[in-house]
């Protein structure tokens, strides 16, 4: 489980670094690099399908937003917020470690779940749908319903995108604008 | 345990960069940075010792198999994710289009 | 052709692109298929398909990409992706329940088995590629107005 | 499974169909959209008042999606309460969308539109019937992400702000939501809502319970903008469309926020008498502040999006005390506010749609133009004030009895406050857009078209046929059955294992 710390240190790191650089661009190639090494603790936590799926829409999401920063990099002012709005963050999130970290002990030890759903899913998995790959088998048989939402997720992603780079939101008077 | 709590600092780090930052793009990339670490989380949650991913073999048994429960949840929950990201992603370049500016505090069109 | 030469990246990457694009769009199409029996499945192999298609805008420009693939095409495509896994979900009440695996089941390590599982991958590929190829356009497409003015 | 069940997937395939086939053929048909809008909707609401009468018979109805039992595959709930919140949510989306068929010819790609509200309603649905957890982290998810795109309909500047300042306070909302649910996962290992109430039943209290508690008041408390997340509320609702921010602030932040609050704070995790203090508490302050910050507002939206704050910190209120009457004055006046709350919206739609300003200063006597506006929203001014004859009367004079029978005199003291001060706030906007002199007699003020006024005809009466919800006869068919559910508390899971079978 040693890579798994260090993966997460750098994890860490990585994202300390996309946030207080200064230049937007490679901030953004510093999330990508948090992305990579989250891609690999999936692999060594064996989720196959996850890493795939991380990967891939890690590049995506990658590409769009390199897309926003692009030629738009503003010499970027460096004075932050005044004091008072850092001391509020920084004392919540202390709060809010302390108190989860104080919890932790009723959660079960890191590598073994009670698996009360989890295991009628491996045993019952391939001859109840026939999938080898349960994960997908629980996706699109089990919890097919989940699956239904999260496809209209991305469509309503999709249609609000449109919606939203459009040239022009209200017609002015009368006049008709031919929709593109 | 240390893991979870490498992950919480993971999470905390992003949400600092949330509240904390005023450049919008740095906002949308602590997003997506504590979206990094709650999915994390969840896979870290669902993982079991020397266990094998939840693919059949005709061979290997079942026994020590990972529980496949939070692989697919976090496989959903990537997507909506990119989903989330992609409509701020439109709405900040908008944004730039109207203001000229990435900056949240000079955006201040609105009184709050 | 010359019109093109400006638009998109230089000679070499367009060459490379002319060789990896089809296999870029072959693995996803693996993917997809692949998806009830190993890893990988409708979400990702979505995602590739539509890296494919960003992979061949970036390189050769808009127009290309969009003549092989029209927005009118993508648009259809999203919603035929949709309706088509809403309609497997409708099928499930042929068999009582909303969601039921109604079809065969086939023989496990088989690429024909597992029921509605292998073609709600497909449906769901088809969505998730135009979709995402769909906001890469219109994000690309996207002129930013007040910049000029000012 | 009873055969009656097979009605509760329909509330979300209805929209979804409705949604991608307005998509997929919306541009090419112009009227398609409003045709399929319009149905569907219309189409919901009949099935939920089915969906009333078929809990009147069976009291609690499970689907189980794809024959799996509960625990293993996801099911669906159909109770008291859920069939309560289907009405709310769907009543107000039909006469909702009757409006927009006229005032989003103002708009361009109005199938875009169309699309994106029914999406919005399926997501709205989803959350209330679904009985797994995180389905209803995803239903929550598709219902905020169309509502963000939804507010930036207009794509003007201050319009664009706003909706990345919601988005943004929404996506953290929702992380917040996603972290409780690993934490209970990791805890109960189960994510069916009545599997995991009675687990933690059986394990009893713990320092998790109280984290999750924490983090699930902060992120769907952001969701019902109570007052330390309300930020987002004021900059949203009055730059989105008329018809959005009546959704917005008449029933999304209803069903996504007190509802989902209710629902898993009553029968999933368990009602200590800390949450409910904490519960009293934010809702006091939401309904003080809510006021305090309408009474100098000048723009009509931004002043009834306020109101919104106020009238919520009512509800959280009501059902803060955990008595049976505070729970049933709760969801009372969460029913009545979404009615008054969008017909006040709908009436600024038509003022702005009419004289094309929101400012209070630049109206004035429009009655005489615009008679039907005018009376309608003089009887949802009433009604939100809490005048007699009027459904917000009734609602909050149970909420004030409720409190001072829990002996919580000054939460009582406090809820007659904000009722003056509202009843204050709305004697101004009636002095000054609707009586007084008309401004420039020359301007042609035309009154709504037919179908914005027929919409608004009709929430008005149902403003004023409210207070009969409470006649002895329809109530228990009605709200103390909804209320009952949310008393029965953790009960829940073994009444929806008594029905799996």
């Amino acid at each position: 489980m040693l890579e798994l710390y260090i993966l997460l240190v750098f994890m860490i790191v990585g994202a300390i670094i996309a946030i207080e650089v200064k230049d937007l661009l490679s901030s953004v190639v510093a999330v990508g690099a948090v992305g990579l090494a989250l891609s690999m603790a999936f692999l060594i936590l064996k989720a196959p399908d996850v890493a795939i799926t991380q990967l891939v829409v890690e590049l995506l999401a990658l590409i769009i937003l390199i897309r926003a920063t692009l030629k738009r990099d503003l010499p970027f002012s460096t004075s932050g917020r005044w004091f008072f709005n850092t001391f509020v963050t920084v004392a919540f999130i202390a709060v809010f470690l302390m108190a989860a970290v104080r919890c932790f002990g009723d959660l079960p030890a890191f590598g073994h779940p009670i698996m009360r759903v989890g295991s009628t899913y491996l045993q019952e998995g391939l001859r109840r749908t026939g999938a080898t790959n349960i994960v997908a088998a629980v996706i699109l048989d089990f919890r097919a319903f989940d699956t239904l939402g999260e496809a209209t997720v991305l469509f309503t992603a999709v249609i609000g995108v449109l919606a939203v780079v459009r040239r022009t939101g209200r017609k002015s008077e009368g006049q008709v604008i031919e929709e593109d | 345990m240390i893991l979870y709590i490498l992950c919480l600092v993971l999470f905390c780090v992003g949400l600092y960069c949330i509240l904390r930052k005023r450049n919008i793009i740095k906002i949308i990339v602590g997003i997506i940075i504590a979206e990094y670490a709650v999915n994390l989380f969840f896979v870290l949650v669902g993982y079991r010792m020397e266990g094998r991913s939840p693919i059949y073999a005709s061979d290997a048994d079942i026994l020590n198999m990972v529980d496949a429960l939070p692989q697919a949840v976090v496989l959903t929950s990537i997507v909506i994710g990119l989903a989330t990201t992609a409509l701020l992603v439109a709405l900040a370049m908008r944004i730039y289009g109207k203001y000229g500016t990435f900056d949240i505090t000079k955006i201040r069109e609105l009184r709050g | 052709m010359s019109k093109e030469r400006e638009q998109g990246m230089s000679v070499i990457v367009k060459t490379i692109t002319r060789l990896t694009v089809g296999l870029i769009l072959l693995y996803g199409i693996y993917i997809v298929l692949h998806g009830h029996v190993s890893p990988g499945g409708g979400f990702a192999g979505g995602v590739i398909i539509a890296l494919s298609f960003v992979h061949l805008m970036l390189a050769y420009g808009k127009d290309v990409a969009l003549r092989k693939l029209p927005k009118s095409a993508i648009s259809f495509f999203e919603g035929m992706g949709a309706l088509l896994f809403l309609g497997l979900a409708l099928l499930g009440f042929t068999g009582g329940y909303f969601f039921l695996n109604v079809l065969g089941k086939g023989e496990p390590f088989r690429l024909f088995s597992a029921g509605i599982i292998p073609l709600a991958n497909i449906a769901i590929s088809l969505k998730v590629g135009a979709g995402l190829f769909a906001i890469f356009v219109a994000l690309v497409l996207l002129k930013p107005d007040a910049e000029e003015k000012r | 499974m009873t055969p009656e069940a097979q009605i509760i997937p329909f509330f979300v395939i209805i929209p979804l169909a409705g949604a991608f086939v307005t998509a997929l053929v919306g541009k090419r048909l112009k009227a398609l959209p409003d045709i399929l809008g319009v149905m569907s909707t219309v189409g919901l609401l009949a099935l939920s008042l089915v969906s009333v009468q078929l809990v009147r018979l069976s009291g609690v109805l499970v689907y189980s999606v794809g024959a799996w039992r509960p625990p293993v595959g996801i099911g669906m709930v159909l109770d008291g309460l859920a069939s309560f919140m289907l009405v709310t949510v769907n009543v107000v989306a039909a006469i909702v969308v009757l409006f927009s068929v006229d005032y989003m010819k103002r708009f361009t790609s109005k199938w875009q539109f169309y699309s994106l509200f029914l999406l919005m309603l399926a997501g709205m649905n989803g959350v209330v019937v679904t009985g797994d957890l995180f389905n209803l982290f995803v239903f929550l998810e598709i219902a905020s992400v169309a509502s963000y795109a939804l507010v930036a309909f207009g794509t003007e500047k201050q319009e664009l702000e706003a909706a990345f300042k919601y988005a943004v306070m929404g996506t953290v909302a929702s992380l917040f939501v996603l972290l409780g649910i690993v934490f209970l996962y990791s805890f109960t290992s189960t994510l069916n809502m009545a599997d995991m109430a009675l687990v933690l039943a059986a394990k009893g209290p713990s320092h998790i319970v109280l984290l999750v508690s924490v983090l699930f008041l902060m992120g769907f408390g952001l969701k019902a903008a109570l007052v330390p997340f309300h930020a987002w509320l004021p900059d949203a609702h009055p730059s989105a469309p008329a018809p959005i921010s009546a959704m917005l602030s008449g029933v999304l932040i209803k069903s996504l926020g007190v509802y989902a609050l209710c629902r898993i704070f009553y029968n999933v995790i368990g009602m200590t008498p800390a949450v409910s203090s904490l519960f009293l508490f934010l809702g006091a302050l939401s309904m003080v502040i809510g006021v305090f910050l309408a009474i100098g507002q000048w723009d009509l939206k931004r002043l009834l999006a306020y109101h919104s704050i106020s009238q919520i910190g009512y509800v959280v209120l009501g059902l803060g005390l955990a008595t049976p009457l505070g729970i049933l004055g709760g969801l009372f006046h969460l029913f009545n506010h979404s009615v008054f709350k969008s017909l006040l919206f709908l009436n600024s739609g038509s003022l702005e749609h009419a004289t094309g300003t929101r400012d209070l200063r630049k109206m004035g006597g429009l009655m005489q133009r615009m008679p039907v506006t005018g009376t309608t929203s003089l009887v949802a001014s009433m009604s939100i004030a809490g005048i007699p004859p009027f459904n917000g009367f009734w609602s909050k004079l149970i909420i004030i009895i409720a409190a001072v029978e829990a002996r919580r005199f000054g939460y009582a003291f406090w809820a007659v406050l904000a009722s003056l001060l509202t009843l204050a706030s709305f004697t101004k906007v009636m002095k000054y857009a609707f009586l007084g002199a008309l401004r420039d007699k020359g301007r042609a003020l035309a009154e709504a078209p037919v179908f914005m006024r027929c919409a608004m005809i009709l929430l008005a009466l149902i403003c004023i046929g409210g207070g009969a919800l409470l006649a002895p006869g329809i109530r228990d068919v009605f709200l103390t059955r909804a209320a009952d559910v949310v008393l029965q508390g953790l009960r829940y899971g073994t009444e929806v294992f008594k029905r799996v079978g």
